[in-house]
């Protein structure tokens, strides 16, 4: 029997799943730190955490609440400037996989963290990019983990911070080709409902349920008429010991999961 | 050279100007908040600050009041959420700060071309994002090799940069480890610097170890020995990041009169470091003392 | 990751292949000598040699008929004088040896485009010098800011980047202190990085002061265990410049006969670098042994 | 009573002399790097010493025979990236004197260490630029230090490694200007025989004349008709501390002084 767990929860389970197999990952602030730091004790443990703060191979004794932690640099592998960090392993090309979290999102992975509303009188003025357009830009891939929502799964973000699958695959393919770019963009959304990676046309497209989500409120959290696999899985539930890890280890204070 | 060691509110007075531009620099390590106070206490006007992650230092000074500008490239608290004072004067209609924006990079990238006197820096950033309308100082420009283009920043160059330090000899030869963010750079590239450090070494502490020197006395204007002057930063090996306050911050700075009130018990009415320490209190002081993690001893050889 | 200790002459043979581009880098400290009697044993061809002072070493390798080509800043044997089999290649009216030069912060530029994956590295060197004219690769740039031009130089991008080094854990996590050149730089510019170290340590003396970190295992390809590699450069803390070996080289450089004389003796007749070690000498050894200067002990602090 | 001593003490001495109350010092290889080394001894005990090689603020025990000997590490201020020396040091502005040899000058002060003869096909190969032509270009001034002959002090050098005074002062003036250069090019040039500063027109002129050197033979040793002081100055002779330094600690195997 498997404990009940909240949707946050399943959502950064997921996400930490996807990282199985994965040498490098570079880790935003937010929920993919969380995420990471659990794939890391989970399906991941030889993957070596890249923080921008400029760390390369941090083995974090505590979820760091900030990615410029403490935690982070005791008994890494390699502190760096950060201009090392942001110029050799990340624009240099080592980075597999770059995890963002993102305020809206379109269905080709374009993402947007700078402003709801106008640049210049703005609804709501977010974070902006932080690393976040390097990291679509020159990770050989890009994970998103966010929760869905009709203001963030949009059907035209209000600013573009970093680049995904622009407008389309075929666009983005041939940008990437003549600009150098190194990275193949966005290749997974993880969010409080399910699944999605891109198809061939290079946008979104919901592979995986998680337990308890239905089609019906995908459709109701989302911009767009959404794409979907004929038969879409069901994401297995967490784990007691990925609870646990959760729970007592990363977040016992319910910072990411409340 | 002859000691340049000063007090903060020496320090401030005399280095930062109405209008200038100040980089108070600290990728979430060793930010100098007590810096940032001190403006704050001395009423400074019209400052652009410079940084990459404003943080909640940046957040008290515009509720002060000091600052005109940001120039940065992550604007908020760092796992938390927004910054509340700045949203206050940068959300609707009448933005009352005006936001210079660039990524992470591109800041980093900036205070190298400002170090080295570099009419520009070109880096692979930007492309296919609203961010170069968004800032017209981010320009393309395209490679002499017939590659292609990519976009360039142009330097910055602060006024003032203040640093955070581990250790400083008197005349400002200064030592960090742990994150070193782009403090180096910011440095080198100001016109003045300010070093605030939790200890004073001799200078023989500095040369026994000369690959750990950061920053020469060479480019430094003021010492100032100011200890936990970091909190609710933190120091690698000193203290610990206060992650409570910085949860704490959010309600208050949600709302412009419990910031006031917060900038008036913590800030105005305190006279210096010392006393917001001591205001702290030994509980929360010591909560934030890290173990023992000793880096080992390498040996550079004596030749003669 | 799995252990990458390999014997030099497995590193060359696996790692270094005719027509490749190889830095063996390396600022008058720690230069891998070793790997480069390797090359000469293993008797590659047509190599480009990159490296901003060729030094004795890449003096020996073109006298071994190893190199067709050479990337440089500064060609001599510093203190000394010339190089002399590399002036018997490059003088008179049929140079055999193709010359690409830079000035050492071109070549540094150079490294530091490469491995930061752009087109082109901006400097303010070149300007009414005759270096643009004699290598058309220095190139001009205009600043996108209306503020003048500056010159740029291409990225450089070695097949392959030695580095010698103070230590490394097995899986290639590489620490130095005292001279750094552009040994970093030139490491993560390369495809292939071969480690070359006085002493393996565990992962713990790494993770124990990560900021000593130059390179980490991700980017090398061997890690060769080779104490006193870099004779007669030297190694700052284990052995002395052994500026006796550089003096002496000049009157053997001078000669072809003298040169293959030497290289037959030193390296082609010797198996390996501990051979070579043998030969040199315990007396010539110990005299190298500088007195101990400890660097001191910092805190990383634990926090958990 | 002064002891006997070489033309080649007599110039590193002047040479060290000519640094009195600089602040920052860039060392270059050979015979600027003996007279820097005895300037810190003797007149500016306070001097900072830069090495191309990374270092800030040397304290050389010994003389070192390279400039990127161990003995100008251990005790330093700081040990850098050449990256961060080059960048943010010497083009930085940060160098008060750059201190250079040379194989061939010309009257305004430009500089040859690259070839004599032809560039494709040259009689000599020299070492080349080194971080000369930086040097020349972004330190405050340029001193130079390098013995007179014939073919040394030439009408027009064979290579421009490092500019000097250009055509001469107004032309350098205005493309310093233009350019941005922060350095105001060579101010001293000491030689064997004796010291040389830059008059109005960027030219140089001989100031003073090393005991024993006579305006014959430094007419003989030039490649152009020289300026010269109405009543050049006789440089003090090298005092008993000066050859000391040099013979007992500094050269004892009389390498910089054969």
């Amino acid at each position: 029997m498997t404990a009940a767990f909240s949707e946050s929860e399943m959502m950064i389970v997921a996400a930490a799943r996807e990282l199985a197999g994965q040498r490098v990952c570079f880790v935003g602030v937010g929920l993919p730190n969380i995420a990471v730091n659990l794939a890391k004790r989970t399906v991941s443990p030889e993957m070596e955490l890249v923080y921008e703060a400029g760390v390369f191979g941090a083995r974090p004794a505590r979820l760091p609440l900030s990615i410029g932690d403490p935690t982070i640099v005791t008994g890494a592998t390699a502190v760096t400037s950060m201009f090392e960090l942001f110029a050799f392993y990340l624009q240099g090309g080592l980075i597999d996989v770059g995890f963002l979290g993102a305020a809206q999102i379109d269905r080709f992975g374009n993402i947007n963290t700078t402003v709801i509303g106008e640049y210049a009188t703005p609804r709501t003025r977010l974070p902006g990019s932080g690393g976040a357009c390097e990291i679509a830009i020159n990770a050989r891939q890009v994970f998103v983990i966010m929760r869905q929502s009709a203001r963030s799964f949009v059907e035209r973000i209000d600013f573009r911070t970093s680049p995904g699958n622009l407008g389309g695959a075929e666009n983005a393919a041939r940008i990437r080709r003549e600009q150098g770019w190194l990275g193949r963009g966005p290749s997974v959304v993880v969010t409080d409902l399910g699944i999605w990676h891109f198809d061939e046309a290079g946008e979104m497209r919901l592979d995986s349920l998680h337990p308890g989500a239905t089609v019906e409120r995908v459709r109701e959290t989302i911009g767009w008429e959404p794409k979907m696999a004929p038969d879409p899985a069901t994401t297995p539930a967490p784990t007691d010991e990925e609870l646990r890890l959760i729970r007592v280890e990363l977040d016992p204070e319910g910072t990411y999961t409340a | 050279m002859s000691s340049k060691v000063a007090s903060m509110r020496d320090a401030i007075a005399d280095l930062v100007r109405d209008g200038d531009t100040v980089a108070i620099e600290g990728f979430t390590h060793l930010i100098s908040f007590a810096a940032g106070h001190e403006i704050i206490r001395q009423r400074k006007r019209d400052l652009t600050l410079a940084r990459l992650t404003p943080d909640v230092v940046y957040d008290q000074m515009v509720a002060a009041g000091v600052a005109r500008k940001l120039i940065f490239s992550w604007l908020g608290n760092p796992g938390v959420g927004g910054l509340g004072a700045i949203r206050r004067v940068t959300e609707g209609p009448l933005p009352a700060l005006e936001l210079e924006e660039y990524s992470h990079f591109g800041m980093v990238a900036r205070y190298t071309a400002g170090a080295a006197n570099l009419p520009f820096f070109p880096i692979r950033s930007y492309f296919e994002t609203d961010l170069p309308s968004a800032n017209p100082l981010i320009r393309p420009v395209e490679s002499p090799y017939g590659d292609g283009v990519v976009y360039a920043v142009p330097p910055l160059k602060p006024d003032v940069t203040v640093v955070h330090a581990q250790r400083a000899s008197a005349v400002g030869d200064t030592q960090v480890w742990g994150l070193l963010g782009c403090q180096k750079e910011a440095a080198f590239a100001a016109d003045r610097v300010i070093v605030v450090v939790e200890e004073l070494v001799a200078d023989e502490v500095v040369r026994a170890d000369p690959n750990r020197t950061i920053i020469p006395g060479l480019i430094v204007d003021a010492v100032v020995v100011e200890p936990w002057g970091a909190h609710p930063s933190y120091v690698q090996g000193a203290y610990d990041r206060d992650n409570r306050f910085y949860l704490d911050w959010d309600p208050i700075s949600r709302s412009a009169e419990a910031t006031e009130a917060w900038l008036r018990e913590w800030v105005r009415e305190l006279d210096d470091r010392a006393a917001y320490v001591e205001k702290l209190g030994p509980e929360r002081v010591s909560s934030l003392r890290p173990g023992r993690a000793p880096s080992g001893v390498v040996d550079y050889g004596v030749y003669r």
